[in-house]
């Protein structure tokens, strides 16, 4: 069943209202491992966007010619070459952001959004329309880890972007750089999106309007 | 380094879930019931030591002497999702109601990002043959203790009163982050 | 193409995937190696620079250990000091490190970590301690000009007084403990790699 | 581009290739499954987010549930109303749509109709109300008025008219019953879309002291119920009771007789004329 939904909201969509990590819960293992510096979640987001579009046009333009059974390793090899294209490109244009992210780069491959939207969407949609999902997915993503970034950076080392903006009396929260913080972040922006997002809420700001 | 010492720094003092974020999707989208994360922790663990045997003998007979180690992470990815599927599979048709508790997660073992990074890891380290699947073992094991831990604090959930919007996702997230700092503990056994 | 089983469709469509993807990458790996081939010699470059003083040339020679790069100053064609890479497991995983040796293997020159994946604040400040304002780089500085024999030692919450003594760090002891113990084992491998090798003064 | 890395490459990389897929198809042939081809194609028209959503643990088992009759169709909260049409047709059922239930307000005791003791300075929600004496009406039967119900509805679909009571919209009333469970005083009722008449009352004082408490409230006096064939409707402690099942048989009620027109046709009131009334 190809979806739908007007072009504009195919890709809107992706912003919020089914934003891969606070809705579906999809790609948590990036967001919490690379965002301790926010730099690094922007670098870590646009690689994801970058193999997210790729990987969706070309399976979307692929998607009648691979059989049913053999879908998920021919998708997951299609995401892998463009991974680690992407993961070259870096190490070879762009050593410094390629050492700080590390190892996470080829866990894209893996990273549940991707084929998680392939699966559900790119396999049966045209190119145009996957294309604009994926982007939507894409910077809806970016936006989480920027914000984690930039959450987690600030309070675990003051600063953001790696300018110190908070002067020598904050001591920094060790935490917040380390596993524990990434996990308790999340989780307050998840409850925090539920709170914006609830129905019964929204009635109140109506009435309160 | 002995064999223990890698499946044990495996298992708990560098935890895949809690301290290096691998496989938090199935952590977080599974442990709901004891029961399904045990099997869930089993199928994980035999995907993992399939595949640190088979990335193994790939890296090292085929990878490394053709000089082609770019290679490395579609071949090894490759490996994974055709053992999972073979994995589903195999399940579907030896016991469908184990089948049916595992449901949509065990093709997500695929994008499970702890067995790709067992992969990597081994690699990295550049573990001997034995090593890796000691190393393999220490880390379905790591995934599993997690794993079921995390079940049996959801099943204390569904009684305990979370605030509304806390409800689900959010107070997992929060649970592991308590878990993750548990499991700091453990560093520096090693 | 869909009039084949099903069977033959699956490996034929996999195979393709497969041989086209093997075909980019190594288009791709051929016109990025150069590059990072680059950054890394770059890397080195600037790693040997830290770790010895200054030099023009020097030259790289293999040994069981790992590569030796022995400095040397043009005009005088005098040995300036020996870099090496210490390599072993740290507190969290592995450690790198770039070392610098006086031409007689006495005195350390100076060490630089080029990888660490210690647990941030704490062990991370065996690179840098971004809490220490004035001298942010003091764990590795104060390496330069300590001597090597019998062995680095690490003293914690006094202030070294041997010429062997370094301050570890604390919070980090392990971590500290972890690079001097890496830093000893492979001295005592140069060590015996340049006097088998003759070296000029051994 | 040196040849030879690259022949080798492709040479490996398509080698693995191959390999796997033979292993897969033949495991495809030797670890076949029968299964009911409808599930496949249910699975086309579910979202496939896997959210879990409908309680079941991905769209697979959700579809193979639907197979065996096991949940509605409408159970995937996900897909849109075309996607649950294009179910219906595999299933060979007719849409989930069927008998649509609306949930309908067994008062009409707002300020104006009902008498009032005084002023009610406490919490302002029903619950409260209810526990510290009944709010500011006389009656203690009938609508507090303080929109508890309103707050419940997920859908949105209800509203406090300026006479206090709460008003339904039929069209986004999904019947899904959280208002029915939020009233404290159970005057909300879920009735299918046909019944129009009821008994718009839930008052069980005597005949005397119902009419003190409200205009609209049904005393007792069994006009009605004498007035219509047997057991259609029934008189339990001074309130009328119609018995849904008989009423469908296109007999009529006698809502003229009711003197104080508790016995009504609740149709879908427009907004000015409620508030007249």
């Amino acid at each position: 069943m190809s979806s739908t939904l007007s072009l504009k909201t195919e890709f809107i969509k992706g912003i919020w209202k089914e934003n891969p990590v606070m809705a579906s819960l999809l790609g948590l293992c990036p967001t919490l491992a690379v965002t301790n510096a926010a730099n690094n979640g922007l670098a870590m987001g646009l690689a994801t966007t970058f193999v997210l579009l790729s990987s969706s046009l070309m399976i979307s333009a692929l998607r009648n010619f691979i059989p049913h059974q053999v879908r998920i390793a021919g998708y997951i090899v299609i995401i892998a070459t463009f991974v680690t294209v992407a993961d070259r490109f870096l190490a070879a244009y762009f050593p410094t952001i390629s050492a700080s992210l590390g190892p996470y780069i080829p866990l894209i491959v893996v990273n549940c959004l991707i084929l998680g939207r392939q699966e559900a969407f790119s396999s049966r949609n045209g190119i145009g329309r996957s294309l604009l999902d994926s982007l939507g997915m894409g910077i809806g993503f970016i936006l989480v880890l920027v914000v984690l970034g930039i959450i987690r950076e600030i309070l675990g080392s003051g600063s953001i972007f790696g300018v110190a903006i908070l002067g020598d009396w904050f001591t920094p929260w060790m935490v917040m750089i380390l596993p524990p913080g990434a996990f308790l972040t999340l989780g307050i922006l998840i409850a925090l999106a539920n709170w914006y997002n609830d129905p019964s809420r929204s009635k109140e700001r109506r009435a309160a309007s | 380094m002995s064999y223990f010492l890698i499946f044990f720094s495996a298992a708990i003092v560098n935890n895949f879930v809690l301290s290096y974020f691998l496989g938090i999707c199935p952590f977080v989208g599974v442990s709901k019931r004891v029961s399904s994360a045990v099997s869930m922790g089993m199928a994980v663990t035999f995907v993992m030591l399939i595949t640190a045997v088979v990335t193994w003998l790939i890296y090292h007979l085929i990878l490394i002497p053709f000089d082609v180690v770019i290679l490395q992470y579609v071949s090894f990815i490759l490996v994974i999702a055709s053992l999972v599927q073979l994995v589903e599979m195999f399940i579907r048709k030896v016991s469908k109601p184990l089948y049916d508790t595992l449901g949509i997660f065990l093709p997500l073992i695929t994008t499970n990002c702890a067995i790709l990074g067992l992969a990597l890891f081994s690699v990295l380290r550049d573990y001997s043959f034995l090593e890796s699947v000691v190393f393999g073992l220490g880390a379905g094991a790591g995934f599993t203790l997690a794993l079921v831990m995390m079940a049996g604090i959801r099943e204390e959930l569904e009684l305990a009163p979370v605030p509304k919007y806390f409800q689900g996702a959010a107070i997992t997230m929060i649970v592991a982050g308590g878990l993750a700092l548990a499991f700091m503990g453990f560093a520096g056994m090693i | 193409m869909s009039n084949l089983n099903l069977s033959t469709r699956m490996i034929l469509v996999l195979t393709l995937i497969t041989v086209l993807s093997g075909g980019i990458l190594a288009g791709w790996d051929t016109i990025t190696k150069p590059r990072i081939a680059f950054h890394r010699q770059e890397a080195l470059k600037a790693a040997i620079g830290d770790v010895l003083p200054a030099h023009d040339t020097y030259s790289s020679e293999e040994t069981e250990f790992g590569t030796l790069y022995i400095a040397t100053r043009d005009s005088s064609q005098n040995l300036v000091g020996v870099a090496f890479m210490a390599v072993g497991s740290g507190f969290q995983g592995e450690l790198r490190i770039m070392v610098g040796l006086s031409p007689d293997l006495t005195q350390l020159t100076g060490i630089k970590v080029l990888e660490q994946i210690e647990t941030p604040g704490l062990g991370t400040k065996i690179v840098v301690d971004p809490s220490n304002k004035k001298e942010p780089y003091w764990f590795p500085a104060q390496f330069r000009g300590v001597h090597v024999s019998p062995g680095l030692v690490v003293v914690k919450n006094a202030k070294p007084t041997q010429n062997n003594e370094v301050q570890g760090i604390t919070g980090a002891t392990i971590s500290s403990k972890a690079v001097t113990d890496i830093l000893n084992n492979q001295i005592a491998n140069i060590k015996t790699v340049w006097t088998s090798r003759g070296g000029p003064e051994s | 581009m040196d040849l030879a890395s690259l022949g080798i490459s492709m040479l490996s990389m398509g080698g693995m290739g191959a390999l796997f897929a033979a292993g897969l198809a033949v495991a495809n042939k030797k670890f076949y499954v029968e299964e009911d081809p409808r599930i496949a194609l249910i699975m086309d028209n579910l979202p496939g987010a896997n959210c879990g959503g409908c309680g079941l643990p991905g769209c697979g088992s959700f579809a193979e549930s639907v197979v065996h009759g096991e949940i509605e169709i409408s159970g995937c909260p996900v897909c849109n109303d075309d996607a649950r049409e294009s179910i219906a047709g595999v299933m060979g059922l007719e849409a989930a749509r069927g008998e649509k239930i609306i949930a309908r307000v067994m008062c009409q005791g707002g300020h104006y109709e009902s008498a009032h003791k005084g002023e009610y300075l406490g919490i302002e929600n029903c619950t409260a109300a209810n526990i510290t004496g009944g709010g500011d009406k006389l009656c203690l039967h009938g609508c507090l008025g303080f929109g508890e119900c309103v707050e419940s509805c997920p859908f949105d679909a209800m509203e406090m008219s300026e006479n206090g009571l709460p008003l339904i919209d039929e069209d986004k009333c999904t019947g899904c019953g959280n208002c029915v469970d939020a009233c404290p005083r159970n005057i909300i009722e879920l009735h299918p879309e046909a019944d129009t008449v009821f008994v718009a009352c839930r008052n069980t004082d005597t005949p005397k002291d119902s009419r003190k408490v409200c205009i609209k409230a049904c005393v007792g006096c069994g006009l009605c119920v004498r007035g219509v064939d047997e057991g259609l409707m029934t008189m339990e402690n001074n309130l009328a009771r119609i018995d849904y099942h008989l009423y469908g048989q296109g007999n009529e009620l006698p809502t003229a007789k009711c003197s104080t027109n508790a016995l009504i046709v609740l149709e879908s009131v427009p907004e000015e004329e409620a508030l007249s009334a």
